[in-house]
């Protein structure tokens, strides 16, 4: 590919941050963070330093990297539904050997710290995504847990926590960073599944990848996607979402980050109160692509108006325990 | 939707797209089936190629999740504003539809590869059917002042649906309407039509947007005149930067994905 | 209760239903509906006949009813979220009994034939239920499973295929009508859950009830709802429900009624293209009343324009099998 | 939001609701804090008592899931108009502040049980707070060519945000203003200054709307002055009609649920 990038001034959305002066950061096992705010995978590239600051975020997050070369799903991946997208681009790879070689790089020079995140359809593919990175300057890596398992009927792999432990164990093994596993909506037993992760040696958990849907084309009789089913994202999930962080948080002492829906400053207080300690936005930086630094600046402002110091003072204060009743 | 086969990406250079609250000039209807949309962006007017698109989405909470991609119909660099034509069919270009002059969008451009015009060109041929017209406007703004000769060929249902014209028109292009209601738009009566005016005098490029089977005609007509031919495709598009893989062109090969229509594209070179 | 009704002309939205050309019956499990729209339990009352014809209904389905008098759940019990709505309402119920006496009457009345909604805290008291209910008139039981099983912990009764299965063989035991089982949304195992309430004699399965979800008002520390966690429901859960309603439809050979996030005679096609029988609105009344009468109206035209005679001849033609893929 | 426990369920007639789909005839600002909406709807403006409510909701696939509790403010049943007047404070009322004139709104209604006024009473006291009082107004409307004397006490945060003096004032009532901002409306100096008003003469109905401390007040004075005392109370609403159980005024008591805010309210008497 070869692309000349005229150089010209940045275009940036109006708001740009200022000095803090509350204390945005916080601590996510081992890692710690500017401020809670990071990109969620898949939703984010180096092609969007051109229109916000980067610098300014928690961290980066990758798009899921196997260990060999991947296509991705028939076309059409994306359509829009109610208040969210459905999403099945299948996880196009370069794979990680040519994603270490050519990939990181663009993510490495943005200047805040970089999350890679990790696939793979058997336990062995995982394993060998992480041997690939190793020592590769990363500053964490998150397993995605939503891939299908292969080796145990294609099942999403964190339906079954046993596989999901030896998986997650052997990245941890393999990694001299801080892990996090990344958990799919799993709305009756998604605190089994964070606890797995725990156990299995996650410095935290991710809560949660996208929502398993389907739309359809009824002239033509057949789904939106060439794939078939797919992925609901953005704010149609962030009530869903927030709810699993809550029972996440409840079921384990590593910090939850909390992803699904979040557009707004306000969202990412409703998310540190339920639980979590940090947040990823995916969805929203479609529509508004410096949405991300937006919100990092009006974090001073949000701390304020809550009445708390250091943003971190907000994590997991929710006061009335909710009760799951019918 | 997606674009045949045998799509060969371009080189040449993109400039740095920008993200603007743009305010919106001008949101009117156009004809029975198109709207035009004006918003200022001096920074996208002057940057623009001819071919590229931009993102939009409305400034509500409550409207469209996903920008919607429209081609830049024409801009003026010295005024600093952007036009954009567009259909509507669905929620996201109906909530466009409702965004009054004053207020404001969120636009990112310009984005994608746009027509590459090749330095010994001196002939080119639109062929455009429909909305698709609009992405090539821009081709005849640029070549409005040069000697390239431009010629087009819009297709449409009907005489209004068939937008352009007039823009075309004021670049000096040698434009010409086919319509399905006047029976002149059929593949033959257009390929029959075309070789009659260029046989003798063909153009070197031809660029073509908005239908497979004027596509089709296209890569023929290339053939038979050792021309060039391009064409612009679309895909449904989340981000329009390239990194959420959303829109590729096609089905890939087994390892490799297809190109990226945002940003391999939207104009391709059809290989012939 | 005293209420004098003053008697006065019936106010309508716009469209009436005409004779419809085209077929819209459907037969469910043994009941045969005059067309697959009928409401949503909790989202309808005999309340609506001042506001649309409801006998063009193919059913109406009651209020969940619990065996003894039950209060609901704490104050707020409903808020809005993005694209729809949260609730817990926790389902106050006057009793079997007293229902039967006072409550069912309203819904025969109704001139649609009439579902009743059963629910229970334990395996006991849904057959407490069906016992009161036995030969009262109505139509068919729609069995609520979605309520917490208090002799197994408390989780949701259908996460346990086994109490669920036992709960609805012994309601199908005590009913001379046909028993539906409305399932709770298992992103995971909705197939496993519709076959074990088929293989435990339900003539039909209802999928699915509404998502439980959390809203959090940060600045109180609270959550929004008295209860804490609530049910997600409204356009914003309709591509997941109808996933879930495919993925039902494939599992199990009686009919799967459709319930998510319907709000047109469009939404409906989907819903019968994925693979269900009939449908039933709920949110979507709330704002527009008279909706379910106009859907109704439109599915004639709707027939027409998807190019069948009969609307049964929708059910299950999704032409492309979708993947389930990361 | 949800009221003082001690309720009491009035009796009464409730007309029939209709809904449809009303054309919005006006929508502007009041205040700096609030607007009006009134549109047509001659059967709504008919059969509404005092003190009823509607449901509203504007007419778009991508705005609000549910419709909004309004009080009517007034009724013209002659014009066949209704007038609510609002606060925009969240995502409903913000979009309803988004509905033009010209537009429809689909409105249910009229809805609840309003205001019971005896029909020996000889004076009323209204005690409004905010916009509370949109809840009252039809009560003045109602007894304005009657003998009965209606006094009111505006509570507010200042002047912009009391609202309804003027509707009240139109209908021969007699108006005090109390507001944050000059010290006034504290409970202890309004109560002070009602018993020097009316221990001589005593309204026989005390009714009030907006404020947990103006309905505690309304209960002092009705024990002290042997009045009976009304208090139209707020609740989150879905159906507004009374089956979808989401308004309960209370926890209940166990086994029985707490009445219904939009079927047995939402006025209720006050258990002094
Ligand atoms: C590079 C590019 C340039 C374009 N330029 C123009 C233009 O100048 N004028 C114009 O009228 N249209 C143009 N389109 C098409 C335009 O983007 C779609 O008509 C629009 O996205 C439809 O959105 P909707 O919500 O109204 O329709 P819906 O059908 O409701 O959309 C549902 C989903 O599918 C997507 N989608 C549907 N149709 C298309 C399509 N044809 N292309 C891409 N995505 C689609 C939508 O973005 C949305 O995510 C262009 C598309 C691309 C890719
Ligand atoms: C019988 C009745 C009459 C009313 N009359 C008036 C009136 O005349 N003028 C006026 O300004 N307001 C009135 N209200 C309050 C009005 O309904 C709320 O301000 C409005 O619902 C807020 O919606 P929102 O989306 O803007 O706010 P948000 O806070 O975003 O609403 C979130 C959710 O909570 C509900 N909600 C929030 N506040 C209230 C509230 N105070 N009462 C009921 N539901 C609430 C909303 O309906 C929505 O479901 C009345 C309420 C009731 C019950
Ligand atoms: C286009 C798209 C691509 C995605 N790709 C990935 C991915 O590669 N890996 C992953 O773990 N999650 C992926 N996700 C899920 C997001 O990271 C995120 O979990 C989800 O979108 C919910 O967050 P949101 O509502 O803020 O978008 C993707 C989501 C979208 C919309
Ligand atoms: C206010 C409210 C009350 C409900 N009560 C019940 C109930 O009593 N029993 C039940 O099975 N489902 C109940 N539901 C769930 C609905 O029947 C339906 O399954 C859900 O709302 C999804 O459909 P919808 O998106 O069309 O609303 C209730 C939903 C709402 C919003
Ligand atoms: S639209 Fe995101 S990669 Fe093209
Ligand atoms: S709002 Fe539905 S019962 Fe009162």
């Amino acid at each position: 590919m070869t692309t000349r990038i005229v150089d010209a001034p940045r275009g940036r959305e109006p708001a740009t941050p200022s000095r803090p002066p509350a204390d945005l950061r916080v601590e996510l096992g081992g890692l710690a963070l500017a401020n809670p705010v990071m990109p969620a995978s898949g939703c984010f590239g180096p092609e969007l330093a051109d229109l916000m600051p980067v610098d300014v975020l928690g961290a980066v997050v990758t798009k899921t990297v196997f260990a060999t070369a991947r296509p991705g799903n028939r076309t059409h991946r994306i359509t829009e539904v109610s208040h969210g997208m459905l999403n099945s681009v299948g996880i196009p790879s370069q794979g990680a050997a040519e994603f270490r070689r050519s990939g990181l790089g663009g993510y490495a020079a943005l200047g805040a710290p970089v999350v890679v995140s990790i696939g793979g359809l058997s336990t062995a593919e995982y394993w060998r995504v992480a041997d690939e990175l190793a020592g590769a300057g990363h500053a964490a890596l998150e397993v995605n847990v939503s891939c299908p398992n292969l080796e145990r009927g294609g099942a999403t792999l964190d339906t079954d926590p046993r596989a999901m432990s030896e998986v997650v164990a052997g990245v941890v093994a393999r990694s001299s960073t801080p892990v996090l596993v990344k958990l799919s909506p799993q709305l009756q037993t998604i605190g089994d599944a964070a606890k797995a992760a725990a156990d299995a040696g996650a410095s935290a958990v991710t809560v949660c990848n996208s929502f398993p849907g389907l739309a359809v084309n009824p002239a033509r009789r057949e789904p939106e996607l060439g794939n078939g089913t797919g992925g609901v994202s953005g704010p149609a999930v962030k009530p869903l979402a927030l709810r699993l962080v809550w029972l996440a948080a409840q079921a384990v002492d590593i910090p939850v980050v909390g992803c699904g829906g979040i557009r707004s400053a306000a969202d990412v207080a409703e998310f540190l109160v339920a639980g979590a300690t940090a947040v990823q936005v995916g969805t929203a930086t479609f529509a508004q692509p410096a949405l991300m630094a937006r919100i990092v600046a009006e974090l001073p402002a949000l701390a304020a108006r809550l009445g708390v110091d250091r943003l971190a003072d907000l994590i997991a204060t929710l006061t009335t325990r909710p009760k799951e009743q019918p | 939707m997606s674009g045949p086969a045998a799509l060969g990406v371009l080189e040449g250079e993109r400039p740095v797209p920008a993200c603007e609250r743009a305010e919106v000039l001008v949101s009117r209807p156009l004809s029975d089936r198109y709207r035009l949309l004006r918003f200022r962006s001096p920074v996208i007017a002057e940057r623009a190629r001819a071919g590229q698109f931009v993102m939009l989405a409305p400034v509500t909470e409550s409207g469209p999740v996903l920008p919607r991609p429209m081609a830049i119909y024409t801009r003026d660099a010295a005024a600093g504003v952007v036009d954009i034509v567009y259909g509507v069919v669905g929620a996201g270009t109906t909530a466009l539809s409702a965004v009054a002059a004053g207020e404001t969008v969120v636009v990112t451009g310009p984005l994608g590869r746009g027509f590459a015009i090749h330095d010994d060109t001196e002939r080119v041929l639109l062929l455009g059917r429909g909305v698709g017209i609009c992405a090539m406007t821009t081709v005849a703004q640029d070549l409005a002042d040069t000697p390239v000769r431009v010629a087009a060929v819009l297709s449409g249902r009907h005489d209004a649906s068939i937008i352009g014209a007039d823009v075309l028109r004021a670049c000096r292009a040698d434009v010409r309407r086919v319509t399905d209601a006047d029976g002149t738009s059929g593949v033959p009566a257009v390929r029959e039509r075309l070789h009659r005016a260029f046989d003798v005098d063909p153009p070197q490029q031809i660029l073509t947007s908005g239908s497979e089977r004027l596509t089709r005609l296209a890569a023929q007509l290339a053939a038979r005149w050792r021309a060039t031919a391009q064409v612009s495709i679309e895909a449904h598009m989340a981000c329009g930067l390239g990194y959420c893989h959303g829109c590729a062109a096609g089905d890939g090969d087994g390892t490799r994905e297809a190109p990226l229509v945002c940003r391999d594209g939207p104009v391709f070179r059809l290989r012939t």
